[in-house]
């Protein structure tokens, strides 16, 4: 699925938070957001999700403009929102449609996949919050929704963990060709999993740069190219310590 | 006009109310009477307890009984205010109120009410029988506190000493003088306004014979209880679970002597209503003397008994 | 120039929202008459054709004109007042008692072991069934009566406080207990707050109560009242009356009930709750 | 060998476990048990000495017996029965209506500004007022004494129903949008359990009503049930009926909220509360 | 204040969390815990601070055994706990005792230092995610702990933000020497700021490895010496793959 943003602005009560985005997204794609904390990141999320409807612009998806939730998104949001009344099996079901075993099936599989196998019986209260995160991450995942947007999706993993995951999600995007908006403030992160990284600044954000990353899949997380990415993205980042605070 | 008539035989249930003021009620309703006279013509017959006058009234105003007891002056002020009833029969001449005060009270005569605080239940006819003691002592309402409260708290009230004297009703009068002595310091059989039983206007109209038997059905029962007057305490005593001594004061206190309503009932009762006109109970524009005149309506009792 | 030119379109902004706010509150007002007055005229019309009696159901009008003659005499006004002040004595010491019970007991489970049954208990007893008991306690004066007010009042506003403690989530409490807060302030400035929402719950549920309670109370040998009302027009058969008193009990308890709900829209707005 | 004894210390452990739950309840039975079995005594004390005179306020022996008749006659099972089966009927007619009702207005502001205000304005009716009227619309058979308990028991439920929803988190209503969820099912899997702990107060509050609101439906041409027990017992000077007809009234109500905790409790483990 | 923790061990439901953990923290020291997700550091973050006390074993602080809160002692717990009803400013001012006026001004110097001026106004529902977690810190550091637990305080941070922070944080320690253990997953953040890097494993977690980071501060991010530290850790995690998993 193509997805198109046209000079899209969002403002709470007068307040600019995002401004005047420009962004498409060809099929099968992933884009990098990156961008200091507040900088609208998350906001431009939730318009796309379909969740906010209060922005200004338009977005386009499948060349056809709409304003409500499409089903066939995905958002693994910044908090892990699980359901506190469901354990982590039904948390993980709880997108899924069918028969039960079909669903079971699914659900068990990813909980592996996340490397949860075994603690399908806890209720949200009893996780550790990297826990909670990969629950979020296997619901949102376990449908093989087309456009997938991740809000920070691996924020609460250790470095290990979190590489495993990493190479799922490639696995997934292998498998299915999902077009990806991920928002993280791991660089190394953006430059191993993304096609193109946005660097969005400034309160209102704005996009002020994007990178084109050509390595080829799978990446070497050590390489060269990548080390000469990320001098430029800090640089674009740092440039602006005054407007940040 | 023939559905009408049609309707006259096919009544498919009579609905009648019983109450515990009422002791020919609840003899008919024990010995299965009228069950057994509708039994042939399959009619069912539908008993509703009447818990007071005003509970008779309002079923009796929404259609839900066909027949209801209450004291006589609960049926004016009912028809005053456009209740399509009819008394057609008198069930009993009850002394069922009196002024009552405590042992120890200096309370001796209507007179010494002047200035004191009073229970009674607004409307009922202890209230009226109030209103009208004092009137004939030359005092109204406003010389007295009256305190409005349901009956079984004014009898509390007056124990506990928040209250001087109490209007009193049976069977709490009886009950609190057999364990609590209190005096009955004012009687006066006439100023109770009589067991009215009331019918629906439109249920008279379009059943005369049907009102005319349960007429005589009440007459049985009515007959029973002046034969037999030590079982009819003891039925009521069973029936509303008081004390056997309690309930043959309340017996005492009955008279079932006249039961086709007539001029006494209608002297009575038109008194009551002139006196609630004065206490504002009865609006200025009631004319008392035409609704006492269309409330009862004697032929009924006439042909029945007359014709015995 | 353009800084004066700006703050005069900030106050028209401002005057434009100040008129926004108050066209928006007549709209809800307005929107929320429609299916009362709706009502309204088909009972007066019915009334009128004579599908319901005037001595079963009066019309409209007639009940309007009865209220208009008591507001006359001014025999309404201290109906009213006096039943106002009882519902609000009432409503204040239930209230009082149930924050200070239903905390204790919502936050320890000791104690709630030990007082929770007995009251859930009590709390199924219906109004009526107090009337004897309260008399033979406390006599037939105002005491009486407010308490019979405060019974009503305390059992939903107990039971809302209660269960809106046990839902605090225990994330917060900690906040408070790192900071190295009292049982007493950590009741105030954590768990007060945060079950607020079920709490304003419980005032309005008991804020109903006590106007329904007032009717029992007011037969502990009240003299002026609405429910004293209510009864007077029940014994003397006077359906007018009845009604008159009914439309008052839902007019007053309504404008009560907006007030706590006015008080509810504004300490609740930190809630993050959807709009549609 | 070391598996098989791991097993029967597992199986112990069980034993003991279980065990420890059951004595667990017992004990709080026991507690919930010593002040209501303090008052009594006390109660049956001051009785004895004389302090109450038995024609206000007899002996709980007194009353106990009078129940202990009521019970080898088998009146005391119809009564109780009678009741409950009203309580219960009314109960769920007016869950039910709550619950489509206070989602519906829970959910949509509009409907909520068309239909709140005239539901808020019913809530303070007090239910003696509505046995005229009720008796004049339904007459005086079951369906008018149902529908008076179910009055009662909608407006707790309902106004937390409401609130629960408000209450409920934006973040959560969120994911159900996220998978395309409707309405209907938005309000089935999102906010119905999650504003579960306002709703089971607000169940348990209907309840308590119910069983206030039968002695007013009960005044509408019963012959039997508690309510009507209760009226009888004030109308007849028996204050052992009176008495027995409240303690009855406890016992009944507190047995019917403990079922209601137990739901509660069950349903709610999923909340991260305190315990102390 | 030092800090002993001698064989603690914690389980829930009779499944151990954590296990034996022996640890010996002098006053003014910083200890880093690293560990894979649901290893128990949180675990063991709540029972130093007192709220869990379930576990076995014995805590000293200030050589005194104690099973409360300590006053004393301050939490940044893994989400930002921010209480909704109160404004930025006042969460902020949350643990503050004292006058107003004095409470007001150091609430706001603070919230000027995480980048949050301005802001005072706004409620939690109206942060983005880095804003609220930098709040929290903001509620913890304003109260000058003498013990301060900070369980992952930067992972909700962008990289430019978080570096700031951190050279804040360790602006408050050279100003009150304040004992701290900060779960982090972050390596290159524990090298930079701790004396001493604790590494956790398994299920439960036990203590593996210790390593003492030697370089003085204000430490150099790109040093030789923290390289190697890095791969020896990177090294102690990668290991036990299978444990994790
Ligand atoms: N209240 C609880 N009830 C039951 N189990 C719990 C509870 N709290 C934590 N656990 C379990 O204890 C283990 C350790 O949890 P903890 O939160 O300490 O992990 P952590 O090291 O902080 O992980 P993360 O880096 O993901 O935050 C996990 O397996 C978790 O499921
Ligand atoms: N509901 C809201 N009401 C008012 N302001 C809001 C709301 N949501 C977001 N904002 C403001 O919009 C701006 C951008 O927020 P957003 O959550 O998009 O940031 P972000 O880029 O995701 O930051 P982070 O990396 O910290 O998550 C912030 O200044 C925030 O205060
Ligand atoms: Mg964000
Ligand atoms: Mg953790």
């Amino acid at each position: 699925m193509t997805l198109v943003l046209n000079k899209v602005s969002r403002s709470f009560d007068g307040v600019a938070a995002v401004k005047d985005v420009h962004l498409k997204v060809e099929k099968g794609e992933i884009v990098g957001l990156l961008g200091t904390s507040g900088c609208g990141k998350s906001t431009l999320l939730r318009t796309i999700s379909g969740l906010d409807t209060g922005y200004d612009g338009v977005i386009e998806i499948n060349e056809k403009t709409s304003k409500q939730v499409n089903e066939e998104t995905g958002f693994i949001f910044q908090e892990p929102r699980l359901l506190p009344w469901l354990n982590v099996l039904e948390n993980v079901m709880f997108g899924l449609e069918g028969k039960r075993a079909e669903k079971l099936d699914k659900a068990n599989h990813i909980l592996q996949s996340v490397g949860l196998a075994g603690k399908e019986n806890l209720y949200p209260k009893e996780l550790s919050g990297g826990m909670a995160q990969r629950v979020a991450i296997a619901r949102s995942l376990v449908t093989s929704p087309e456009i997938l947007l991740l809000d920070e999706p691996f924020s609460a993993l250790d470095a290990f963990t979190k590489m495993q995951l990493q190479d799922f999600l490639l696995d997934v995007w292998k498998k299915y060709h999902t077009t990806m908006i991920l928002v993280t403030h791991d660089i190394d992160e953006a430059l191993y999993l993304c096609d193109r990284v946005v660097i969005l600044r400034g309160q209102p954000g704005e996009i002020v740069e994007e990178l084109k990353v050509e390595e080829a899949r799978p990446r070497n997380r050590g390489s060269e190219q990548l080390a000469q990415l990320k001098s430029d993205i800090l640089t674009a980042l740092d440039l602006n310590k005054q407007s940040v605070y | 006009c023939g559905t009408e008539t049609s309707a006259e035989e096919e009544l498919s249930e009579i609905r009648l109310d019983y109450a515990y003021y009422s002791p020919t009620s609840l003899v008919l309703k024990k010995f299965g009477w009228v069950e057994e006279a509708y039994e042939e013509e399959g009619t069912e017959v539908v008993w509703t307890l009447s818990q007071g006058s005003n509970k008779a009234l309002e079923y009796l105003n929404s259609n839900s009984v066909d027949f209801g007891s209450t004291a006589g002056a609960a049926a004016l002020i009912s028809k005053a205010n456009g209740a399509p009833i009819q008394n057609v029969y008198i069930y009993s001449k009850p002394e069922w109120t009196a002024l009552v005060t405590t042992e120890d009270s200096d309370i001796k005569t209507v007179a010494d009410l002047k200035g004191k605080q009073v229970a009674a239940t607004l409307g009922t006819d202890p209230y009226i029988f109030l209103v009208r003691a004092l009137a004939e002592e030359g005092l109204s309402v406003n010389d007295i506190t009256v305190t409005n409260l349901q009956h079984a708290d004014g009898a509390t009230a007056l124990v506990n000493g928040d209250v001087d004297a109490w209007s009193g009703l049976d069977p709490h009068m009886a009950k609190y003088e057999v364990e609590n002595n209190t005096p009955l310091f004012f009687r006066n059989i006439d100023f109770n306004t009589y067991g009215f039983l009331n019918v629906r206007e439109e249920f008279a109209e379009k059943h005369p014979e049907h009102v005319k038997r349960i007429i005589e059905l009440y007459e049985k029962a009515r007959q029973w209880v002046l034969d037999n007057p030590e079982e009819a305490a003891e039925l009521l005593a069973e029936e509303a679970g008081i004390d056997l001594e309690v309930a043959k004061i309340q017996m005492e206190r009955n008279d079932f002597s006249n039961a086709i309503p007539g001029d006494v009932h209608l002297e009575s009762i038109k008194e009551a209503g002139r006196v609630l006109q004065e206490a504002d109970v009865l609006n200025d524009d009631v004319d008392v003397e035409e609704t006492a005149n269309n409330l009862i309506e004697p032929k009924f009792s006439e042909e029945v008994i007359g014709g015995q | 120039m353009a800084k004066i030119e700006a703050e005069i379109t900030n106050k028209k902004v401002g005057i434009f929202r100040k008129n926004k706010v108050v066209i928006e509150k007549l709209n809800t007002i307005l929107i929320g008459s429609i299916i009362p007055i709706l009502l309204i005229t088909v009972w007066e019309l019915l009334s009128r054709i004579g599908v319901f009696p005037s001595y079963q159901l009066p019309a409209p009008t007639t009940i309007l004109n009865t209220i208009y003659e008591m507001g006359l005499d001014g025999t309404l006004w201290s109906h009213i007042g006096v039943t106002t002040y009882r519902v609000f004595a009432g409503f204040l010491i239930g209230t009082g008692i149930a924050v200070v019970l239903g905390s204790f007991i919502g936050f320890y489970q000791r104690a709630e072991r030990l007082f929770d049954p007995l009251i859930q208990a009590f709390r199924s007893i219906p109004s009526l069934a107090w009337v004897p008991l309260f008399i033979l306690w406390m006599g037939i004066g105002e005491p009486s009566k407010i308490t019979m007010i405060a019974v009503g009042v305390f059992f939903p506003v107990y039971l809302n406080i209660v269960s809106g403690i046990h839902g605090v989530d225990r994330k917060l409490i900690e906040v408070g207990k790192m900071y190295g807060l009292s049982t007493f302030q950590l009741i105030r400035r954590i768990i007060l707050p945060a079950s607020l929402p079920s709490f304003l719950v419980g005032l309005r549920s008991g804020l109903g109560l006590g106007w329904m309670f007032v009717v029992a109370a007011e037969l502990m040998g009240a003299s002026q009242g609405l429910g004293f009302l209510l009864t007077f027009g029940q014994n003397m058969s006077q359906p007018d009356v009845i009604l008159a008193s009914i439309i008052l009990f839902a007019l007053i308890g309504k404008l009560t009930d907006w007030l706590l709900k006015l008080l509810e829209q504004r300490s609740l707005q930190w809630q993050d709750r959807i709009q549609d």
